[in-house]
């Protein structure tokens, strides 16, 4: 049914249809409104036969969902930003320990400065810790993807994280197509746990693995999300017999097939790009990558075989030595003469305009760009603070140096 | 694609009235996308919400720099911020004031023509008909006597299901009060 | 406590067994079929207090259950020293997570037996005084504030011993441990710092708090049988001699634990709904010195008078605080 | 369910048992029985341990039986027997020794109460004598019948029972529990020959076709002193006046009456002396109170009942209706010695009680056997230097009570049996006695508020049940259960239950337990724990 609704709205309504068993709530902007929004279900009775706990951290709130699901329950939580990394610990034992959890992240920057806007900084400190990532564009996707993420779980016995951008798409209202609860049973059928706690048949689940199987264990579970290269499609291709819609898969594609120049990206962000690219007339095409974790090597590299140039377009970035993404991308890449531009924007929820991505498109064609670029880079405010920097000894917050170089901070002080 | 962006401060009902605008164009069948500005916006700092309509899916995820309409749900806004930014010369402008463009001191930052431009006593309205000072209703009622982009009903429509009962019955009349000052507002222009 | 009037008191209710007492008021240890929970072959340190108290508790409480229980492991020795791949001593279902989220696993195998409509399997968390003190202490407090259904039984042997025995909130004033070591004017671990979480727990005022120790098995098996007849979040803490880290032993953890109780320095009680309801007396009172002498931890507390008797006067306030002495 | 589960991190359950921690340990832990001190100490080499451990369950029959494998007189015992094994109890330590005394007593009532009895062994066809009834005497003949043997006891008194019955007053030992235990001694087909002085021992023996002989005849001759007199104050035996008290004849205790002495036969004469209405009662001892032969629980019911102890005297005439005594100066020495002090004392009659000698007339026909210090010698089998003669009792080398009387006939009884099968037998090795220190005794609780007064009140006057009346069902139980058991499994479980490493398996009730040292690490804490040091470390062999 066609709805007009939040996308945190959209997605507590997708996470109600797949029957969860044990609901974790712990409240962090962005993502909070969906949790808010499957407490009044499970209150009102929507949600049958589900325990909604509020918690008191987001440590506690995997941590209560490792439980359940090591317990047979079909279990969901959400966070974002500091909440993913207080929760960093419990997030690589639910993968170690190979319970099928599913985790809205609403994407956030991570301070400090503490920042609460969007960026996909908080997914990515996690790209490591054995988790499915799926990077969602839209909040059709997003209640989609949440649907198909419980099938995929449970059939890997792997926990999957689902990425949306937040507030750009969790705060976003448009129209979302949500499913009927008969077509969401049909296709995903009721948790059956690969391990379960039962005093009937006694198991010790969390033991200490030394050198002699350490390796084995990692490599194992190595193989398990290559193997969800495979599955992951297969389940989407599932999902749109009786959808009718491609709301996952590995990767989604625009024009790549001719293109010069392909934009390479991840969540909502494709939008606007697309957007941008339809506005000029250079072969621009662009690429999605959907599934992060696992990364479809193979899937990217066969779609950008053509291409003369790759721009990696990303809101997060490893301090240090840059993209993240395009790091991954450069390893599809690699042996091919292609060059891979790397361009950081959004952080901490700075727009992205079409109007800087037509001037980025325009230095893209030309291969005028930097191997790291940094989309509306204020030049001179940095090159002033770090050149304060390297007079003075002790600068005082690079923050407020800034602040206090828009005005900001005096403004502040002197109203 | 129509671009309306509403200015107000936090309490007064901006994000909401976003939300109900993108619900009108809903119901009336087009493609529509309400966002927040997004902050932690606490009661009384200025707030800026964004509401597009479109007949075709809506792609575009970045601010509305360029509105087709403003709604200043606030004018007291206009010593904070520059609620003008990007307002295209064909725009339109509804304010909440109940006085004019000069008295406000905003004559030199708007050129746009007059017709384009509305001064709704909306939080009188308001509290006339709600006995809240909330302006956001009221000021949809008058973008859809203004604009035309959305029809009266589908306000109403869409007020009701966000505010169901009471609330929604006061704030359904207090938006066709301000729909029918501006409609007679338009007829009298006309007619001198 | 619901102990039976002593009848045979050759030994009365302080030895495991008692073959004169009525079957009920048996213990589940002296019993030939009890669960043995963790069984043999696990590399606890010989004569390990804790390895023995989750025995005492587990089987008890799997007695107390119809054998219908899982228990949820913090990080810790209790946790290395049973479930090394490719060997578990546990002969229950059993998991371990992390360091400091024993409590919220319980709490979420918990939900999981509710929606499943198995709430005849009971949940335990369990862990060391580091894992349930300090880093574990957010989550419990919250299966505390939200009367999960869950047993936290903390097994309390005053310090981190898995790492190498460091300080933890529930080490005594005057100890040593990797990281307060007797030197300076003040050696040891400072006096007046610390934590109660029984106390803690009581301010909660969940269903019901208990304090034990292993050399009171009765009492132990009494009040982990009765925190099992209570539906909500309830807590115990198990008082458990480490020789490793006290520097004491083997064969006298099961006597430190005496002299612990005996000397006043770990009082026994039980609190239900945040008042305490109960203490378990003392039999036969000694001095601190007791207690303190065979421990290697406390060995300069013994040559420094203000030390010693700094002890002491917490052994009085607890005998004072708690009505320690009978009548 | 098929295997699911994920490699190595998830783990069905037992793979512990793979690892034998046994490996790490350097010293195991081992069950053993230790000797208590009371089963020690006691003459009749009673295993008051094993008796008392039933008596706790309630078990008393069973206790009885135990009682009777060594001492078939409990009800005799439980009144006369000077209790060594509560002086010995290791409870003193803790509070106040066990009452076994009482509990013995108790038990033995029970058994005349119900009629409890004992069976002889299968007959072996062998004839046995013996010489005296008295406790010795009737204790082998006991032995013998349990092995199926034929006894036949020659008494030459009128009745059975020996000094117990001659010697004891009925005030502590009353004359029916007394004939009920012999009764059925003498129903398990023990014939006893009364008023049968046996003067002719190898005469006899051939008469009866005996194959061996046992003498317990005992010492009832009177050690009498000769004191310069004017026959103004008559002067009796203890001996006599305790034989006349039994024969109901006149004894003439009237007025003001000295006992001179200060053994137990004293206060048993100057206990009865008050009880048949003497004016006063005075006893006279040469040495110091403290330095009194008698049992000091019965020098105190004396000094109760009204009796005077005079010490440091010495009788050296009687005169004109008063005694002269003569200050004497106690010295570090056995003796006191003389002061030339002298003092006069008003006496109606005096009592010897200065002790007892063996009567010599039965070997004067035998020239193997004669009295060496008023005693007949005997070896380490108890046999006298006639062969197939044993001896025990009063009459051979040893203290003279009642409880060492049984002891000696159950051993003679014992070593006549090997005798006759032709070769003596070592006695088998004692065990190491259990030290209170190597228990564990804080786990032995205090008796209940309410039954603890009435406990140490029976504790406390235990051997004078008449004066004060006996335990009863409950209490004997309670009183038991005061026994820790000492060096002997009781079942606490304690080593099952303190084994961190499940070591221990319980074999079930009365089967006791045994270590998995495939497991145990060593620990020791069994041993520790082990309330009655039943457990022992041992080094492992390297």
């Amino acid at each position: 049914m066609l709805k007009q609704i939040e996308g945190s709205h959209g997605v507590a309504e997708a996470v109600a249809l797949c029957r969860p068993e044990v609901i974790c709530a712990y409240p962090i902007t962005p993502q909070t409104h969906i949790v808010e929004d499957l407490g009044a279900l499970v209150k009102s009775g929507k949600i049958e036969n589900c325990e909604y706990i509020n918690v008191e951290s987001e440590f506690a709130a995997l941590s209560v969902g490792i439980g359940s699901s090591a317990a047979g329950a079909r279990t969901y939580t959400a966070t974002a930003s500091q909440g993913m990394l207080f929760m960093a610990e419990a997030v690589y034992n639910a993968s170690g320990l190979g319970l099928p959890i599913v985790m809205t992240v609403g994407n956030r920057s991570i301070g400090a400065p503490i920042n609460i806007w969007n960026d996909q900084s908080d997914s990515m400190s996690m790209r490591d810790a054995g988790w499915i990532q799926l990077f969602v564009e839209d909040n059709q996707q997003a209640v989609d993807m949440h649907i198909q993420a419980f099938k995929i779980a449970e059939a890997l016995s792997l926990p999957v994280m689902v990425c949306m951008d937040g507030f750009i798409l969790t705060h976003a209202i448009e129209g979302i197509d949500v499913p009927d609860q008969k077509q969401v049973d049909k296709f995903l059928p009721p948790f059956v746990p690969r391990q379960v706690l039962d005093p009937e048949d006694p198991v010790s689940i969390g033991a200490m693995v030394g050198p002699e199987a350490f390796t084995e264990v990692r490599y194992i579970a190595h193989k398990k999300q290559k193997e969800a290269l495979d599955l992951i499609p297969q389940i989407n291709e599932d999902f749109k017999q009786i959808f009718g819609r491609d709301s996952g898969g590995l990767i989604s594609t625009t024009n790549t097939e001719d293109a010069d120049t392909v934009v390479v990206t991840l969540g909502s962000v494709i939008g606007t790009i697309e957007e941008a690219i339809d506005e000029q007339d250079e072969k621009i095409g662009a690429l999605t990558i959907r599934s992060f974790r696992p990364f479809p090597l193979e899937q990217i590299r066969s779609a950008l075989k053509d291409a003369k140039r790759v721009v990696v377009f990303e809101k997060c970035f490893a301090v240090g030595i840059g993209g993240i993404v395009a790091n991954n991308v450069r390893m599809a890449m690699s042996g091919t003469n292609i060059p891979v531009y790397e361009v950081i924007a959004g952080l901490g929820g700075r727009p992205i305009t079409r109007k800087s991505l037509h001037k980025l498109f325009k230095d893209a064609v030309k291969d005028n760009l930097e191997d790291v670029t940094f989309m509306d880079l204020n030049k001179d405010v940095v090159d002033r603070e770090l050149e304060r920097e390297h007079k003075l000894i002790q600068a005082g917050s690079v923050a407020e140096n800034i602040l206090r170089d828009g005005g900001v901070v005096n403004a502040a002080k002197t109203t | 694609m129509f671009q309306v962006r509403i200015h107000g401060r936090g309490g007064q009902g901006v994000v909401s009235a976003a939300e109900i605008l993108s619900v009108a164009a809903f119901i009336e069948g087009k493609h529509s996308q309400a966002v927040p500005s997004f902050g932690s916006e606490r009661m009384g700092a200025p707030v800026v919400a964004f509401c597009r309509i479109d007949d075709k899916p809506i792609k575009l995820r970045e601010p509305i720099l360029e509105p087709d309409a403003l709604i200043v749900q606030d004018p007291t806004l206009f010593n904070a911020i520059d609620v003008f930014a990007g307002l295209s010369k064909n725009g339109y402008l509804l304010i909440n004031s109940k006085r004019s463009i000069g008295e406000l001191g905003i004559a030199d930052a708007i050129h746009l023509p007059d017709d384009k431009v509305r001064l709704v006593p909306a939080t009188e309205i308001a509290l006339k008909h709600i006995k809240r000072p909330l302006p956001n209703a009221v000021l949809l009622g008058a973008l859809a006597a203004t604009t035309g982009v959305i029809k009266i009903d589908s306000v109403i429509e869409a007020i009701a299901s966000k505010f169901p009962g009471k609330v929604g019955e006061l704030n359904i009349q207090a938006a066709e009060a301000a729909y029918k000052l501006i409609k007679q507002n338009n007829q009298e222009e006309l007619t001198c | 406590m619901a102990h039976q009037q002593v009848k045979f008191y050759q030994t009365g209710t302080l030895t495991v067994g008692n073959r004169l007492l009525d079957a009920e008021n048996r213990t589940v240890q002296g019993t030939m079929d009890r669960s043995n929970s963790l069984d043999s072959g696990h590399r606890a340190c010989q004569g390990c207090g804790e390895a023995l108290g989750a025995r005492y508790a587990i089987d008890t409480a799997m007695r107390a259950t119809d054998n219908k229980l899982i228990a949820c492991n913090a990080t810790g020795c209790l946790e290395v020293f049973t479930t090394p791949y490719p060997e578990t001593s546990w002969t229950i279902p059993w998991i371990h997570s992390l360091f400091g989220n024993a409590a919220a696993i319980g709490t979420g195998v918990a939900a999981a037996m509710k929606v499943k409509g198995r709430e005849d399997v009971r949940v335990i968390a369990q862990g060391g005084d580091g894992g349930t003190t300090d880093i574990g202490f957010g989550c419990l407090s919250g299966m505390f504030e939200r009367n999960d259904d869950v047993l936290y039984i903390c097994y309390d042997n005053q310090g981190y011993m898995n790492t190498g025995v460091q300080r933890s909130s529930a080490t005594p004033g005057g100890a040593r441990t990797a990281t307060t070591m007797p030197v300076g004017p003040e050696p040891g671990a400072d006096f007046d710092k610390g934590k109660n979480v029984p106390l803690i727990a009581m301010a909660h005022e969940i269903p019901y708090v208990a304090t034990a120790s292993i050399d009171r098995l009765h009492d132990l098996e009494a009040k982990v049988k009765k925190a099992m007849s209570i539906r909500g979040a309830r807590y115990i803490q198990i008082f458990v001699p480490c020789p490793l880290g006290w520097g004491s032993a083997p064969a006298q953890t099961v006597n430190l634990a005496r002299l612990a109780v005996e000397s006043g320095i770990y009082p026994l009680f039980e609190g239900e709904n945040g008042e305490i309801t109960s203490t378990t007396k003392i039999r036969r009172k000694v001095p601190v010195e007791d207690y303190l002498k065979p421990q290697r931890r406390f060995a300069h507390v013994l040559k420094n008078p203000a030390q010693l008797s700094a002890v002491q006067e917490i052994a009085d306030r607890n005998i004072r605080k708690f009505g320690l002495l009978e009548e | 369910m098929k295997n699911t589960k994920p490699y190595a991190i998830t783990l069905d359950v037992g793979g512990s048992l793979l690892n034998k921690t046994g490996s790490w340990r350097t010293e195991r832990p081992v069950y053993l029985d230790r000797l208590p001190p009371c089963n020690e100490t006691c003459p009749a080499g009673e295993n008051i341990q094993q008796w008392l451990y039933h008596a706790e369950n309630g078990e008393y029959k069973e206790a009885w039986l135990e009682i009777m494998k060594n001492n078939p007189f409990p009800a005799v015992m439980g009144r006369v027997c000077y209790h060594t094994c509560e002086t010995a109890c290791n409870r003193v330590q803790l509070d106040e020794p066990v009452g076994i005394n009482s509990v013995e007593r108790f038990l033995g009532d029970q058994a005349i109460i119900n009629v409890w009895k004992d069976e002889p062994g299968k007959p072996t066809g062998k004839k046995i004598m013996i010489v005296g009834a008295g406790m010795a005497g009737l204790a082998c003949a006991y032995h013998l019948r349990l092995f199926g043997h034929e006894v036949t006891v020659f008494e030459s008194s009128s009745k059975p029972g020996g000094m117990v019955r001659y010697g004891i007053p009925k005030y502590r030992m009353p004359n029916e529990k007394l004939n009920a235990e012999i009764h059925r001694i003498q129903d398990m087909g023990v014939n006893i020959e009364l008023n049968t002085k046996v003067d002719d021992i190898v005469a006899t023996k051939e008469k009866y076709g005996c194959e061996a002989v046992f003498l317990s005849t005992g010492a009832q001759s009177a050690k009498l002193i000769d004191i310069k007199s004017d026959q103004s104050v008559p002067s009796l035996s203890a001996v006599e006046i305790l034989r006349g008290i039994e024969d109901d004849v006149d004894t003439g205790l009237r007025g003001h009456v000295v006992v001179y002495g200060g053994g137990n036969t004293s206060i048993d004469v100057a206990r009865s002396a008050k009880r048949m209405g003497a004016q006063s009662v005075k006893v006279v001892v040469r040495g110091s109170q403290e330095n009194m032969p008698a049992h000091y629980e019965e020098i105190n019911e004396a000094l109760e009942e009204g009796v005077e102890i005079v010490p440091l005297r010495s009788i050296t005439e009687i005169k004109k209706g008063h005694l002269v005594l003569e200050k004497m100066i106690p010295s570090d020495g056995d003796r006191p010695s003389p002061s030339g002090e002298f003092e006069t004392m008003e006496a109606s009659v005096i009592v010897q009680a200065l002790g007892q000698n063996v009567d010599e007339s039965l070997f004067e026909n035998l020239s193997e056997l004669s009295l060496e210090d008023g005693v007949l010698d005997v070896d380490i089998n108890m046999m006298s230097a006639m062969e197939g003669v044993f001896a025990g009792g009063d009459m051979t080398p040893s203290e003279r009570n009642v409880t060492v009387a049984i002891g000696h006939g159950k051993k003679a009884a014992r070593k006549i049996d090997q005798w006759l099968q032709g070769e003596f037998q070592k006695d088998s090795k004692k065990n190491e006695i259990v030290d209170y220190s190597m228990m564990n005794t804080w786990y032995y609780s205090d008796a209940p508020r309410t039954i603890r007064p009435t406990l140490d009140v029976v504790r406390r006057q235990t051997g004078f049940a008449e004066v004060v009346g006996d335990l009863d069902e409950t209490n004997a139980a309670f009183e038991a259960r005061r026994c820790m058991s000492c060096g002997n499994c009781f079942e606490c479980d304690n080593c099952y239950g303190v084994c961190p490493d499940n070591a221990v398996i319980k074999l079930g009730s009365g089967k006791r337990f045994e270590f998995k040292y495939d497991y145990c690490k060593g620990c020791a804490l069994c041993a520790t724990e082990c309330p009655c040091g039943a457990i022992k470390m041992e080094p492992e062999l390297i």
